[in-house]
């Protein structure tokens, strides 16, 4: 039920670390209050899209821009959990590889055309075949039949898990299909959603102005009067917009958790990614000596996660050596502890690898990598005879650079889906993007395939749980710990945090009492 | 005088055909990664070729420029990769943040330069060595330091202007004048320090010429003989200095931009460049090398204005 | 009569001017001059008139456009640089300002040890021959190791002058060399050229707008006016019985230091008008 | 982006700087002295950081991050636990490292070009101004950046490309000053004694940009390190390298935690940047001091400013005129006038008493005009007559009250029609000037301002000083230029100064000074840079003026001749005294004082020619440096 793209699509298009997505949920409902009249919601946000075409967008800290103008088929709530939204209903098939999706009769988009079976098939055609960021969340389907006016049929290759989750994110948003065509599909985007964006006062680089929708079919959506986005790529100017009134909401690392809340604004965290090692050549292929199990444990072992995230994270987060969320079905609490820091252990499994000598581990660092992570890695790998050898590129690039192959190994932070098959999809299958050396072994493909074969959750539960165990067990990673993502907010608004995301949902927001 | 400016505007379009390509060619010296940072963490090695091949990236270098240089002649520089919206519109919605700052910033550092370089230059002595002392001052701190200190107080602390961002003039005059305020004055600080240097150290020199001493010995009132005299003949190195300042302030106010969060030329040239964004890097070479160029030649004239001797035909 | 040492023909000097296809500026019309081994030839004109541009294109500063340079017998007007070297031996300048003609970085010892160490002579040997040029131009020979901003204007030109004759040369162009200087100072050196000329038999071409100089130190002048020489003769003959209107008008308009006789020359000057 | 801005200044103190040796120089700067002091003990700091410090820069226990200072960690350590004092001695390195190789490629890129271009001109020069304007012109961050995408980020690789990029800076000063010294008449002399092109360049042309590009150096120092600084700030820079701006990256990354991380690497930023300002300032205000003493004007010496107490060049110095002895008040009394020299004749209209002008210098003041007195009556002309360094123009500005900065009349008095106007306030010396005291200076074309039209120049004081309105004033200067021999007044009057020639730009300054029908009119050497027979002219023009408005005339000139032809009386000074007054023909018949003896002696007149002038017993007074 969760989105495999949550992970590091904001740490690529933001630059920025710590703002990842995140996994489980808090509780209630945003209920509706009487809301105040004439409030405009100002956000200042990290990010900035590269086009306002659905088929091109991205989730994480991007979904802000997108969700006042589209609706998606289904929403997800603040626990992460999908409800019903363009979809009133929906149903999956007993081999799981069909869906059939009941729409909504009373909706228009604001250029006058009705919401059809046939719009969403075209939406969802569109997406796949556009070759946007996150094309790759509905590959599983293999073809969308219109059944009726109101009903529409996905048809899979494969089951996929983590499909419903899509399809309240990107993959869902559904935009008047008498747009596809339009010039103006990246910049002026036509749905269905509670606000329009106005264009003239929207500056790209500046701000992104909304107005509602008067025709909106979910007044209790509508809680504000205009949405303004503004880009501020600057922790800092964030924070300083946020104190003097120019903003009410925003993202943040912990580093300023403190000043925040000296100053007066309401913090909240959500559980963010989990930071660590990615140690993609488990083969052996670039660096033969990360190809023994013993290396890459000996790896887990020489850090000292509780000093890390002391320094880096404030304290603000939960030291772990697994990849998975507690909020996943592939969560096993007994792993958090799998690999304490101990120097002396990981010495003995270099000795046991026949690396009395250490070796050397190329990984990339850029500028906006805390900056106390690349020499306190380095020192502690070190102190095991590990030579650590960073190659600075920019921060614009670390990401590609990260999947450009060059590296055995890399720092990276991941959000941590609610839906483990989005990790798995996302990291450890031959085809996810992150695995970037197609690693597989005879049981990681076993492990795998019961998973997507098991017919029931609880079974499904128990074949993640081992898969999660194979990957703690023989390395493949270095996780050190889940942080608590921040989110600051002004006195003007209340807010309920997005489980499974670095930002609430627009939807999240109401002004204060 | 048509033939000369027209000459130095011939000029300028092979400074901005040869600017363009130097920095074309630096940006793909390594441009394998620019498909990737577009489609993100997510694409597959199939998706990263199919883009790169889209983008044009694997054509010859010099194939790639000119479909460039030939859309540019036609007044089209094509849509950023990494944004939808077409360069001109993108660069051109940042002229008027970047121009402002620059304008606001060279005026008033002049306006107050002057003023402190000729105090420093008529009293010389202890005010000379005040004055001095505080233009050095201006030059030890980094501008953004400045800047974060003068958001903490004016911003936060007693809520006077905004901390970010740009309000266009059209929308707002008064809104426009409170978002510049901080950025200029952290902007200012710096150049007074070296300008005023500049102003002193011209008003000295003139003021030792001999005409000077002639025209007091007319009677004529010492502000008609500063303010007319003085001053017109010490302007043509200073605003050779001042031309200098503003051709800086095109793109190197990135610094202040990125605390202010302002959309300005620097940050989005900065930007391109980082994530390959080539049409908009070429795009803002471009719009820099013109400005470059007009004010150069707007200076050269305003000096042949100021100074008959050096009049230009 | 002997052989001319310096023979000028024919010559004609272009300047070209700033500025897209403007014509050259000619500073020098087909001017004919030439000095004897010993002799002194004075130049006099007004600003303009191109007595500098002469001595300049003499020395290799100007341009020749066309016409000959004959130098003991052999054209130097379109010498190389390694030529035109070889002749610093044979051909020195003297300029008129003190202050600019001397590095004001260098102590006067490098300054006289350039030319002696360009020609081969080494260190000793240069020093030598320093303290006697100090001597020759009467300065004190404590004077080798300072700077030329401890001399007065005059003291410079005495430097000068000692860098000139360090090479001895036949030929040294004088070019307005007391025209920047005080009254006795001027006296003085002007003495001094004269025993230099009379103790090394060197020759000067010298200019000045000062037609009074001229007469004192010449043996002939000639007059220039706007690129064009209007009189050359026998330093008597032009001064005191000048040809040229313009010569006559020269010799009047100078005032004589004395209110008696220069009340006549006015109004014999004015009465001309 | 400050320093660019100081090329013209720098490069206007070339001669200075070639006037006095630059360690001299550096050391007569108390300021920058001490700054080059600090900067020196911080790089020895920097290069012996090993023995300073036992830490290393990169690595540290992320256990003890963020401590404060302490016995252990001086200055603390850094969010990774690294010791703040090592990183700020290594980063030293690399940051100052850094900023001296880009210095050292702009310095030798630009320095290069600009001599070739400053000493052969033409084509080459075009050549080379067309690609500094191309490099000044690309936006230099978007290179760096791009070069860095390109080539990785090696901070050398960026600085020498910074180093490129600031090279035409380096350019333009060079090549300023070289085609400035190239005409230069040593190097004229360097090229007749036969020395090659290589030769001259290092001999004389590198001596003389030395100064200004160490000037220039220094505060492009600051750019380069700020851009670097700015860089690493922005996160753009290599954060694996120790620099102070990776250092204050990292500091503004933990501004809510650290901020004290901002302290040290800022100081270390703060203080370089200020030494090399104060250094660079410093070097400048020592050669603009030093080039406040001017050289004497072209044909005739007249020392503009105070002239400095040097050191006397010969044993031969006369009795009279020790330089260093008359630094005080009240020394130097060893030039005498003879009786009757500090004459004042009744009903003057302007009379000099027991005027003694100063500078100041050390402990009191250098005294350039002692106790000098005399008297103009109307109608009458005087002639103050003397060699350079007499004070005759310190005694005319003096009278005007336009003595240059610092100059200041110690005692004595100047009265006209019953008042001091040596102690007046500078509102009542306006409406003095030009109305009842007016001045014709020595040199045409620097005196008339070039920036402004003539009638402009001539309307502006009639309408300030008479009151006249913009046509009337316009019809007076008009007519002026037609009175004073300016054949089409209106052409001249719509001209720019480098529009006309010397000789009619001496006519425009005498009509400016006579045209409020002053009562005194002081004219400075009014015909010295002028040729023979315009002087002639301008000396009819002033003294048929004379006799129609029956002023009275003070005329400053070395030129006996000048004299003879126009002065009644003349007092001849002497080493800022007046030795000797008289009617002219008296004077010139009889004179009394042995140094007017031996001015007169020293002309030309009369002489036999190709003989001695002066017996060789004459007291060397030329030996005697002003």
């Amino acid at each position: 039920m969760s989105n495999p793209a949550i992970r590091t699509v904001a740490l690529a298009a933001a630059g920025v670390l710590f703002l990842g997505g995140c996994g489980a949920g808090s509780s209630t409902q945003a209920s509706p209050d009487a809301p105040k009249t004439h409030m405009t919601l100002t956000l200042g946000s990290g990010v900035e899209p590269q086009s306002l075409d659905p088929a091109q967008s991205r989730e994480a800290q991007f979904v802000q821009y997108f969700q006042p103008v589209f609706d998606t088929l289904i929403r997800r709530d603040a626990a992460g959990k999908v409800q019903p939204m363009l979809a009133t209903k929906w149903q999956t098939s007993d081999d799981q590889k069909t869906l059939t999706f009941t729409l909504r009769d009373d909706v228009t988009f604001t250029d006058g055309t009705k919401l059809t079976a046939e719009a969403v098939k075209g939406n969802l055609d569109r997406f796949k075949a556009a070759g946007g960021p996150l094309a790759g969340a509905l590959a599983a389907v293999s073809s969308v039949a219109v059944v009726d006016a109101k009903t529409v049929q996905l048809v899979l290759s494969k089951p996929d898990p983590a499909l419903l989750y899509a399809l309240g994110g990107p993959g869902g948003y559904i935009q008047s299909p008498a747009n596809f065509d339009s010039p103006t599909v990246k910049t002026q985007p036509v749905g269905s959603g509670p606000y329009e964006l106005d264009r003239s006062a929207t500056t790209p680089g500046s701000q992104y102005s909304f107005t509602k929708n008067p025709n909106y079919w979910d007044k209790s959506l509508q809680k504000f009067d205009n949405i303004v986005i503004k880009p501020m790529k600057d922790e800092n100017a964030r924070l300083n917009a946020l104190r003097s009134g120019q903003i009410d909401g925003m993202i943040a690392t912990p580093k300023t958790v403190q000043a925040a809340k000296g100053a007066g604004v309401d913090v909240q965290t959500v559980p963010g990614d989990w930071q660590g090692l990615t140690l993609f050549d488990r083969a052996g292929q670039l660096t033969p000596e990360l190809g023994k199990v013993e290396v890459r444990q000996a790896i887990n072992y020489a850090i000292d996660k509780d000093a890390l995230l002391k320094s880096v994270g404030q304290g603000m987060g939960t030291v772990t050596s697994q990849i998975f969320s507690p909020a996943s079905e592939a969560y096993v609490k007994e792993l958090d502890n799998a690999y304490g820091y101990d120097v002396d252990k990981a010495k003995s499994l270099l000795k046991t690898a026949g690396l009395d000598n250490g070796f050397t581990l190329k990984m990339p660092t850029s500028s906006d990598m805390d900056p106390a992570l690349a020499p306190a890695i380095r020192d502690q790998l070190a102190k095991v005879g590990i030579k650590v050898e960073w190659v600075d590129v920019p921060a614009a690039q670390y990401q590609a650079e990260q999947q450009s192959g060059k590296y055995s190994a890399a720092f990276t932070a991941f959000g941590q889906p609610v839906v483990a098959w989005s990790a798995i999809s996302g990291s450890v299958t031959e085809v996810a993007p992150w695995n970037i050396f197609k690693s597989s072994t005879d049981q990681s493909k076993t492990l795998l395939s019961s998973i997507l074969a098991s017919s029931s959750g609880d079974a499904a539960a128990k074949k993640s749980q081992d898969m999660n165990k194979y990957l703690v067990d023989n390395a493949w990673f270095d996780p050190w710990y889940r942080i608590d993502q921040p989110y600051y907010t002004s006195k003007n608004v209340s807010v309920q945090v997005q489980s499974g995301q670095p930002v609430p949902s627009i939807y999240n927001y109401q002004p204060a009492k | 005088m048509v033939v000369y400016i027209s000459r130095r505007l011939g000029a300028g379009v092979v400074l901005v055909i040869c600017a363009s390509l130097i920095v074309f060619a630096l940006m793909l010296a390594d441009s394998d990664h620019i498909a990737r940072n577009l489609l993100g963490d997510q694409a597959t090695p199939a998706m990263v070729e199919a883009k790169q091949a889209a983008l044009g990236l694997n054509d010859p270098v010099i194939v790639q420029y000119f479909r460039w240089l030939v859309g540019a002649a036609q007044g089209n520089l094509g849509n950023s990769w990494f944004n939808a919206e077409s360069v001109s519109y993108l660069l051109l919605s940042r002229v008027p943040v970047t121009l402002s700052i620059a304008f606001g910033t060279v005026l008033i550092s002049t306006v107050v330069s002057v003023a402190v370089g000729i105090t420093a230059a008529l009293y010389r002595g202890w005010t000379d060595r005040a004055l001095q002392l505080i233009s050095i001052t201006g030059l030890v701190f980094p501008g953004f330091w400045l800047a974060l200190v003068l958001v903490a107080k004016f911003s936060i602390e007693w809520q006077l202007v905004p901390a970010t961002g740009y309000i266009p003039i059209a929308q707002s005059f008064t809104g426009w004048f409170q978002s510049l305020t901080l950025p200029v004055l952290s902007l200012t600080i710096g150049a007074v320090a070296g300008l005023s240097q500049q102003v002193r150290s011209a008003t000295i020199a003139t003021l030792e010429k001999d005409f000077v001493r002639t025209l007091r010995s007319r009677g004529l009132s010492e502000g008609s003989v500063l303010f007319k005299h003085v001053l017109r003949n010490a302007a043509p190195p200073t605003l050779t200095v001042v031309s200098l300042n503003f051709i800086a302030l095109m793109s190197g106010a990135v610094m202040i931009e990125r605390v202010f969060a302002l959309p300005g030329l620097g940050s989005i040239a900065v930007d391109a460049t980082g994530v390959g964004d080539i049409p908009i890097v070429l795009g803002a070479v471009m719009i820099s090398v013109i400005i470059v160029v007009t004010v150069n030649l707007l200076i050269d004239l305003f000096n042949g204005w100021l100074n008959p001797k050096v009049r230009l035909t | 009569m002997s052989a001319p040492l310096l023979e000028i023909k024919d010559l004609v000097t272009e300047f070209p001017m700033k500025g897209w296809r403007r014509p050259p500026f000619r500073a020098l019309h087909s001017v004919n001059l030439d000095v004897k081994p010993g002799e002194t030839v004075g130049l006099v004109g007004e600003s303009g008139s191109g007595k500098t541009t002469i001595g300049r294109a003499v020395l290799g500063l100007a341009p020749v456009t066309s016409g000959s340079i004959n130098f003991d017998g052999q054209d130097i007007s379109r010498f190389g640089s390694r030529e035109r070297r070889s002749l610093s031996k044979d051909i020195q300048v003297v300029f008129q300002d003190p202050y600019t003609s001397l590095n004001p970085a260098m102590t006067i010892e490098d300054i006289l040890a350039e030319p002696l160490i360009v020609q081969g002579l080494d260190k000793r040997a240069a020093s030598d021959r320093i303290a006697r040029l100090l001597d020759r131009v009467q300065l004190p020979s404590d004077a080798a190791g300072r700077l030329p901003r401890e001399f007065s204007g005059g003291q410079r030109q005495r430097v000068a002058i000692a860098r000139a004759l360090a090479l001895e040369p036949r030929l040294i162009v004088c070019d307005e060399p007391v025209s920047a200087l005080d009254l006795s100072t001027q006296a003085r050196v002007l003495d001094l050229f004269l025993e230099i000329q009379e103790a090394t038999g060197v020759a000067y071409l010298f200019i000045s707008h000062d037609l009074a100089v001229v007469r004192h130190i010449s043996h002939r002048i000639a007059v220039l006016y706007h690129g064009e020489v209007l009189e050359f003769g026998d330093a008597e003959a032009v001064s005191e019985n000048p040809q040229s209107p313009y010569t006559q008008r020269l010799l009047l308009a100078s005032p004589v230091a004395d209110p008696v006789r220069q009340r006549q020359r006015r109004q014999a000057r004015l009465a001309a008008l | 982006m400050s320093t660019v801005a100081d090329i013209r200044a720098i490069a206007n103190l070339t001669k200075a700087a070639i006037r006095q040796s630059l360690f001299s120089r550096i050391l007569g700067s108390p300021v920058a002295f001490v700054s080059l002091g600090s900067l020196l003990i911080l790089i020895a700091a920097i290069i012996a950081a090993p023995l300073l410090t036992p830490f290393d820069p990169n690595s540290g226990d992320i256990g003890q991050a963020l401590l404060g200072p302490g016995a252990d960690h001086w200055l603390g350590t850094d969010s990774s636990g690294r010791d703040v004092f090592a990183r700020i001695l290594y980063g030293g390195r690399n940051t100052l490292g850094g900023a001296a190789l880009a210095l050292a490629v702009a310095s030798i890129l630009g320095v290069t070009t600009g001599l070739i271009a400053g000493y052969h001109g033409g084509k080459v020069d075009t050549g080379l101004d067309w690609y500094t304007n191309l490099v000044i012109a690309v936006p230099h961050i978007m290179v760096l950046l791009a070069v860095r995408a390109a080539w990785g980020s090696n901070i050398w690789l960026i600085m020498t490309v910074f180093g490129v990029l600031m090279a035409p800076g380096y350019h333009r000063l060079v090549k300023g000053i070289v085609s400035g010294v190239r005409n230069e008449l040593y190097v004229d002399a360097a090229r007749v004694s036969g020395l090659s092109l290589p030769r001259i360049l290092g001999r004389h042309i590198l001596i003389a940009i030395r100064a200004p590009i160490i000037i220039f150096a220094a505060l492009s120092a600051v750019v380069v390190i700020g851009v670097q600084a700015g860089l690493d700030f922005l996160g753009l820079g290599d954060a694996t390298v120790p620099t102070w701006g990776t250092m204050l990256n990292e500091a503004m990354v933990n501004l809510y935690i650290a901020p004290g991380l901002m302290l040290w690497p800022g100081l270390a930023l703060g203080v370089v940047n200020a030494a090399l300002i104060l250094f660079g300032n410093g070097l400048r205000d020592a050669l603009e001091d030093s080039k406040s003493t001017k050289r004497p004007s072209r044909r005739r010496g007249i020392s503009a400013n105070a002239p400095k107490a040097g050191t006397s060049g010969s044993a031969a110095v006369p009795a009279a005129g020790g330089s260093d002895g008359d630094t005080r008040a009240g020394a130097g009394t060893a030039v005498v006038g003879v009786p009757g020299c500090g004459f004042i004749p009744d009903e003057a209209v302007l009379s000099v008493e027991n005027l003694n002008v100063g500078y100041p210098s050390g402990d009191g003041h250098k005294l350039v005009v002692k106790g000098v007195s005399f008297g103009v009556r109307r109608g009458e002309i005087l002639g103050l007559v003397g060699e350079s360094g007499s004070g005759k123009t310190q005694t005319a500005w003096a009278c005007l009250g336009l003595l240059p900065t610092g100059g200041q009349i110690v005692d004595g008095s100047i009265t006209m029609s019953g008042r001091d106007i040596g102690s007046v306030s500078a509102r009542e010396r306006r409406g003095i000037l030009g109305k009842k005291i007016a001045y014709v200076p020595q040199e045409p074309m620097s005196n008339l301002d070039p920036t402004f039209k003539i009638g402009y120049q001539l309307v502006e004081p009639l309408r300030r000083q008479l009151g006249l309105s913009k046509a009337e004033a316009q019809a007076k200067a008009l007519a002026m230029l037609a009175r004073v021999g300016i054949a089409n007044p209106e052409r001249t009057f719509d001209s720019y100064p480098h529009q006309i020639s010397g000789g009619m730009a001496q006519r425009v300054l005498i009509a400016g000074a006579v045209a409020c029908d002053p009562a005194v009119l002081i004219a400075d050497e009014p015909t010295t840079a002028l040729d023979v027979t315009v002087q002639a002219e301008v000396l009819d023009l002033l003294r048929e003026l004379q006799h129609e408005t029956g002023m009275a005339v003070i005329l400053v000139t070395h030129n006996f001749g000048v004299v003879a032809d126009l002065c009644d009386r003349v007092a001849v000074m002497q080493l800022g005294k007046i030795v000797e007054q008289d009617a002219v023909e008296a004077l010139f018949s009889n004179p009394h004082h042995p140094y007017t003896r031996m001015l007169l002696s020293s002309g030309l007149e009369d002489k036999k020619p190709r003989t001695r002038l002066l017996p060789a017993a004459t007291p060397v007074l030329e030996e005697t440096k002003p």
